[in-house]
């Protein structure tokens, strides 16, 4: 994990006052985009089923590094199996899913993880008994290899690792501004600290790509405007991210590009600004069939 | 956090003014012990009073009751005290009892423990202690060749009853085809396996079942009795198997003889099988009728305790007599007890009583009788054994 | 203010800074360091309680000599520890734990007993470590198949694994059954009169040998749960698939979750069949797995001083209700100790859901979280 | 292994194993209806069970029966049956309402942990079967003979008794009228309504506490029947015959895909007959541990019962 970058005041103002334009600025501002832009995941050709369910249907698309990518559609429209199948939790039933070059399809779920995919979840699922930092060191432990015997007798690799674990989860506890709650059990965090944690429980696996499922679920504006920035800093500090999410404004200003699905079948991919445009998607937005635009 | 503390300090309050009342009787119970000779001892039962297997415990200790009963009233006094000591027949609480039963140095000697298994475990600390223990039921065979000073067994071990059975199916029963199954007890099986020995060929299907309590549905049992032909069914096991047993085989409509040994002489058999389907269920039992010996026990039991006497607990009263007639020869120290035991000759109203070095039984003086289930449920006495 | 919102507002603060747990995970390490010492003291000296006047002779148990109580209570909260790092850390239902005690007790008694068909006769202290190796091997053959089933499916499945356990223990020829295996050696040691210091007699030894192998568990125990072992645990117990997600071994853990819960059970069956130099088949019963369960539930499930306390109850209550008379019928109340037990099971389960002890996560400052990490 | 005696004795071991399944089968019943709700192993169960084989037994003692009494007329029988039936139906039924409010619901109110509610099921297990315990000195309380066996008809050795029929016909008539009351009364939809959501099934008005005590009632009534059989079939019971019979049961609906009825049906009756020719072909010592080593097999490939789990739970 590099050091967390902090935004200047201006780049917060700008966040807050031209959410929309943001995007295309970013994207120029970028100093070279050619090497952030190599692909980091691939999906090909995915097909989900579910028994007679099409979750996925033939669903193509790649996120680069370091971009902010989103995946929106409306309800039901296979956002987050797709999400799902990335990170090993749903299998494909054809099609191949590579990240960094090297298919994922079939690896178990944690496996994926510490190849540098984390996630978050669309209901917030904490280990609500254990502490905010306790949560945090779960996903720093991923990259741990303290054995039940090193821990049993407290051999030096625990000592060393549990005092890494615990300074890069106050850190992170820090990076995403709960860390005054640090020792709260994670179930009496409010909503908003507790998609924070979420967030950071996933970054302390040392990700690089960070999947987040309709993080502003349930936020009011001024802390959507929070988690703008907080998906900003994370970005910055070379971590790419896929964002899944309903607010359109959220998403419209802070992604680099989108893919839209409807009904498990992708419908548009772009800049905000081009996928907002598109008769597809605002049809699928709007309720109208497809074909009747 | 204080609540917690607050309730379990309750709780042990609770705890502890039922003790203290307990503490408060027993305390009282020494009051009077100068008035006869040799007054102020204990005699303990060590058994299963609870538990599992406590049926059989029962019968032992209200034998062994009985008797202290008849002599404290004969003495006009509250003489010896009966001391319970409940092993719930479980070897792994054997100990810790046994332990508790030693620390009392009153007690002059024991009736029990009734089961093989928790005489294995607690026999060795009797035997530190010093205290003689008489078992009316242990039959395992190993338990008399440890070297165990303390014990001695008031009952026929498995070696002698086993061929007594065996002899009386082929010898009276003339039985050709025999069906042996056991409950898998150390008991059972070892009856079971020495019926099986003896009777060679005749045996046309053996079985296994779960031991008392586990297990209520017989059919396969019944089915491959019925199966192989058989018209004598030997079950090496305890009553209530046996009662299960007999009146699901009368259920499948089988009319042959069910046999087995002492443990299951108890009127729970007929209680299970109904009168009707246990008429003629014969059991071998190393001890005599009780009214060969005369005197009252079967009616003062019942008297007692409103309930008929049981397996071995005519053995336990004998067990409990030979202990008293002991005290009222002198003998009170644990050490003299067991001394007398040693040379003893007492004429019960199971048996005769001597025990060998090893604490068994004299061998010469061993009866075996043949009891018969009547049609009121009562077990009377058919033959006496001889093994030839 | 009046006086009892002063004292309310005491409680109230008292409470939420997490009770008597709370406060003593803001003292320091000397004082930590000093009441374990002394609760360890107050542990050794237990046997001797009956002499303290008052107190004393309300806490020993009248019915069961008082030190064979401590040292029974002593191996089933060796069974609730091991349970509790299945149960109450990794949440796995076990309803068949007893089964491990078995195979340790049996594994000894197989290597020690001259009744057993190996005819090694191995001192108690040589059989420990196949007795327990052989019950980890067992925890894992029992995790495996197991690993797939859900929570009330692999409750069956373990009480099945503890009843096939008790059967075939009942009815090989190997293992002896009913007839059992008999002369098990006692732990080593003489006193310096040449007698032996784990005798049959006195059952002292044998609780404070059982109290050593307990204190050294609970550290075991301890060091497991705070570290990356416990965490994954706990998360596992939490959410299985956000745990995995989160990059934790989910089958790795839960395996070893097993093995060394099976470990902690052999280890108690190694102590009790020292101590009985007699064992059957009668022991091993499903009762007695449902009850280990209810006492770590009861004590406070995922808590290591809970499970202690449910531990020590389960064996106490019902030794110390022998040998009491009712006062109603007159019988000893022993008779009744399941029907009590099973009042004061539900009276505890509503009273306090979470346990005697709950396993809640203290909330203490960071600092003294970072001083626990300190080097002790 | 005995196979030739197996082979033998198959006709009859099949008929008294399917006997015996159908009182399992129908004991598995309340374990599968409380779970498919609940989800909610409901360890006291077994003492429901007890307690109904108690109650027809103090009914007919009643009327001076006991083990030794002759067989009575048809008419006096049927009537003995009914009111038997109905004796151990309403104690039964009670005993599992009892436990419902007196053991789950203060734990439902306090939003306990699902471990809490196993554990004082365990605690009202032990408390109501150690009390029938003390009570009847934990001797065993025989049957009089209402039912002499006779056959009815007799293929090969299979004889197929009177008794055999009425309990396996009983058993599968209740299990019938039970389905049909799930699936088609309005009661009925009110329970797969809260066993599929507890929560949207609150919203739309049906009321929860009631479901759930109807379901613990209905559990009971079919133990109170099952319990009924058993006493004619096995002639005796005593305080731990529910713990013994419950664990058998509870591996029955497990095996079948508890929360699931017809799987209730389907693992009892298979575990009854199974367990039979286990006996005959290892030996009867190894009849439980036959059910045990099938349910773990069965799961291995199943994780979820040979159904599958579900009271009205559609699945996609």
């Amino acid at each position: 994990m590099s050091e967390p970058h902090i935004e200047t005041p201006q780049e917060l103002d700008d966040a807050n006052a031209k959410p929309v334009d943001r995007p295309a600025q970013t994207g120029a501002a970028k100093p070279s985009p050619d090497k952030k832009g190599d692909v980091l995941l691939e999906m090909e050709n995915v097909t989900l089923r579910f028994g007679g369910v099409v979750a996925l249907n033939d669903v193509s698309f790649a996120l680069r590094k370091g971009e902010i990518f989103g995946l929106i559609g409306p309800n039901g429209a296979g956002k987050t199996t797709c999400f799902n199948a990335m990170t090993g939790v749903y299998r494909p039933t054809s099609g191949a899913i590579r990240f960094k070059g090297e298919s994922i399809v079939g690896k178990k779920k944690h496996e994926i993880t510490r190849g540098g995919i984390a996630r978050t979840f669309q209901n917030v699922r904490l280990f609500p008994e254990m502490t905010a930092l306790e949560n945090v060191m779960v996903g720093a432990d991923a990259h741990h290899k303290t054995s039940v015997l090193s821990a049993l007798f407290r051999l030096p690799r625990f000592w060393k690792e549990e005092h890494e674990g615990r300074d890069k989860s106050l850190e992170l506890l820090r990076f995403v501004g709960i860390e005054h709650r640090a020792g709260e059990v994670s179930r009496n965090l409010s909503y908003g600290e507790q998609r924070r944690l979420e967030i950071a429980r996933a970054l302390a696996t040392d990700p690089t790509l960070l999947c987040l499922d309709e993080p502003a679920a349930g936020f009011n504006p001024a802390e959507k405007a929070e988690l703008l920035e907080l998906i900003r800093k994370i970005r910055d500090t070379g971590v790419t991210v896929l964002l899944i999410e309903h607010d359109m404004r959220l998403v419209m200003g802070v992604t680099d590009r989108i893919v839209v699905l409807e009904f498990g079948k992708k419908i548009a991919e772009g800049t905000p600004a081009e996928v907002r445009d598109d008769p597809k998607v605002i049809a699928a937005y709007l309720g109208v069939p497809t074909d009747a635009a | 956090m204080r609540q917690v503390f607050a309730r379990a300090i309750s709780g042990l309050a609770v705890i502890g003014l039922v003790a203290g009342a307990a503490a408060c009787n027993s305390s009282s119970d020494t009051g009077d012990s100068a008035s006869g000779g040799n007054c102020g001892y204990k005699l303990a039962y060590f058994g299963a009073l609870t538990g599992s297997s406590a049926n059989l415990g029962v019968n032992i200790e209200q034998g062994f009751e009985l008797a202290i009963n008849q002599y404290n009233e004969k003495k006009g006094s509250d003489c010896i005290t009966v001391a319970k000591f409940d092993s719930q027949g479980a070897p792994e609480v054997a100990p810790g009892v046994a332990r508790q039963l030693v620390a009392d140095k009153k007690i002059l000697g024991i009736v029990g423990p009734p089961f093989s298994g928790e005489s294995e475990a607690a026999d060795p600390i009797f035997e530190e202690a010093g205290i003689p223990t008489i078992s009316p039921s242990a039959t395992r065979t190993s338990l008399a060749s440890n070297g165990w000073k303390t014990f001695h067994r008031a009952v026929a071990n498995d070696d002698s009853q086993g061929p007594a059975a065996a002899a009386y199916i082929k010898d009276t029963l003339k039985a050709t085809k025999v069906f042996v199954a056991d409950d898998q007890s150390a008991y059972g099986a070892g009856l079971a396996d020495i019926v099986k020995q003896k009777l060679g060929t005749a045996v046309v299907g053996t079985d296994k079942t779960e031991a008392d309590g586990k297990q209520t549905d017989f059919s396969a049992v019944v089915q491959k009795v019925v199966s192989s032909g058989a018209n004598v069914f030997f079950y090496g096991g305890y009553y209530q198997n046996a009662g299960l047993i007999r009146k699901q085989l009368t259920a499948a409509n089988w009319k042959g003889t069910l046999l087995g040994g002492d443990g299951m002489k108890d009127a729970g058999l007929a209680k299970a099988a109904g009168n009707a389907a246990a008429v003629g269920t014969i059991v071998t039992c190393p001890c005599s009728p009780p009214e060969k010996a005369g005197g009252t026990f079967v009616a003062d039991y019942k008297a007692k305790w409103g309930v008929d006497a049981g397996t071995y607990s005519d053995v336990a009263y004998d067990a409990a007599n030979i202990f008293l007639q002991g005290i009222d020869a002198g003998n009170t120290t644990a050490e003299k007890m067991n001394t007398y035991l040693s040379t003893v000759n007492y004429q019960g109203i199971a048996n005769t009583y001597k025990f060998t070095e090893t604490g068994e039984l004299d061998p010469s003086l061993l009866k075996v009788w043949t009891f018969k289930f009547d049609a009121t449920g009562n077990q009377v006495a058919d033959q006496e054994v001889k093994v030839s | 203010m009046s006086e009892s919102v002063a004292a309310t507002s005491a409680k109230k603060s008292w409470r939420g800074n997490g009770g008597v747990r709370g406060w003593y995970g803001r003292q320091s390490l000397v004082v930590r360091v000093v009441l374990g010492i002394v609760f360890a003291v107050l542990a050794v000296l237990l046997p001797y309680v009956g002499d303290v006047p008052v107190i004393g002779p309300q806490i020993i148990t009248v019915g069961i000599d008082w030190p064979s109580a401590l040292f029974n209570m002593s191996y089933y909260v060796l069974l609730a520890l091991g349970l509790n790092v299945v149960v109450g850390f990794a949440g796995l239902l076990d309803l068949g734990y007893v089964g491990f005690f078995a195979v340790g007790a049996y594994t000894v008694a197989l290597f020690t007993s001259p009744d057993s068909v190996l005819h090694t006769e191995w001192k108690w202290v040589a059989a420990i470590p196949v007795a327990l190796a052989v019950t980890m091997v067992s925890g894992l053959i029992l995790g495996w198949p197991t690993l797939r089933l859900r929570g009330d499916y692999l409750a069956i499945v373990t009480l099945g694994f503890a009843e096939i356990i008790r059967i075939f223990a009942t009815s090989s020829e190997t293992l002896r059954g009913d007839r059992g295996f008999s002369d098990l050696p006692h732990p080593p040691g003489d006193y310096s009169d040449g007698k032996a210091i784990f005798g049959v007699a006195d059952a002292t030894p044998y609780y404070w040998l059982g109290l050593a192998v307990i204190i050294v568990v609970i550290f075991a125990v301890r060091n497991l749960d705070r570290s990356r072992v416990g965490r994954s645990w706990l998360a596992i117990r939490e959410d299985e698939e956000a745990a995995e997600i989160m990059g934790v071994r989910t089958i790795k853990y839960k395996l070893w979750a097993f093995a060394i819960g099976a470990f902690i059970g052999g280890l108690g069956g190694v102590m009790f069949a020292g101590q009985q130099g007699f064992m059957n088949s009668q022991t091993f019963q499903l009762q007695f797995s449902i009850l280990v369960l209810a006492g770590v539930v009861m004590g406070g499930s995922g808590n290591i001083f809970g499970a202690i306390l449910g531990g020590a109850l389960i064996s106490y209550i019902p030794d110390r209700l022998r040998g009491i008379e009712d006062p109603i019928w007159h019988t000893d109340l022993f008779g009744f100790r399941f029907a009590i037990f099973g009042a004061v099971i539900i009276a505890i389960m509503i009273f306090r859901p979470q346990g005697l002890i709950p396993s809640r996560r203290r909330a203490m400052e960071l600092k003294d979280r970072e001083k626990e990490v300190a080097p002790q | 292994m005995d196979f030739s005696g197996l082979i033998q004795d198959f006709g009859p071991l099949t008929i008294t194993g399917l006997a015996q399944g159908a009182i399992i089968a129908l004991f598995a019943l309340g374990y599968t209806l409380v779970y498919g709700v609940l989800r909610l192993i409901n360890f006291a169960h077994s003492e429901v069970f007890l307690l109904g084989s108690y109650a027809c037994l103090v009914v007919w003692g009643f009327f001076g029966l006991d083990q030794n009494s002759a067989t009575p007329s048809v008419i006096a029988v049927i009537g003995f049956l009914l009111l038997g039936l109905v004796a151990a139906i309403v104690v039964s039924g009670l005993t599992a309402l009892g436990v419902e409010l007196v053991a789950y619901r203060p734990l439902r109110r306090r939003n306990a942990p699902p471990l809490a509610f196993l554990i004082t099921a365990i605690g009202a297990s032990l408390f109501i079967s150690e009390t029938v315990g003390v009570i009847t000195q934990r001797n065993i309380k025989a049957v009089p003979p209402l039912i002499r066996p006779a056959d009815v008809f007799v293929i090969g050795n299979m004889h197929v008794t009177n008794l055999q029929i009425l309990i396996i016909v009983l058993a599968l008539v209740m299990m019938f009228v039970l389905d049909r009351f799930i699936n088609r009364s309005r009661l009925g939809r009110g329970i797969r309504a809260v066993a599929q959501n507890p929560d949207s099934a609150a919203l739309m008005g049906v009321n929860k506490s009631r479901v759930i005590a109807l379901v613990f009632l209905l559990g009971g009534l079919m133990a109170g029947i099952a319990a009924v059989m058993y006493d004619l079939k096995i002639g005796v019971t005593r305080f731990d015959a529910g713990f013994l019979l419950g664990i058998e049961a509870f591996t029955a609906a497990v095996l079948g895909g508890i929360g699931n009825l017809r799987g209730a049906l389907l693992g009892g009756l298979l575990l009854g007959v199974l367990q039979n020719y286990a006996a005959g072909l290892f030996g009867t010592q190894w009849l439980h541990a036959a059910s045990f080593v099938l349910l773990v097999l069965i799961l291995l490939v199943r994780p979820t019962g040979l159904l599958g789990e579900s009271l009205g739970r559609a699945r996609a």
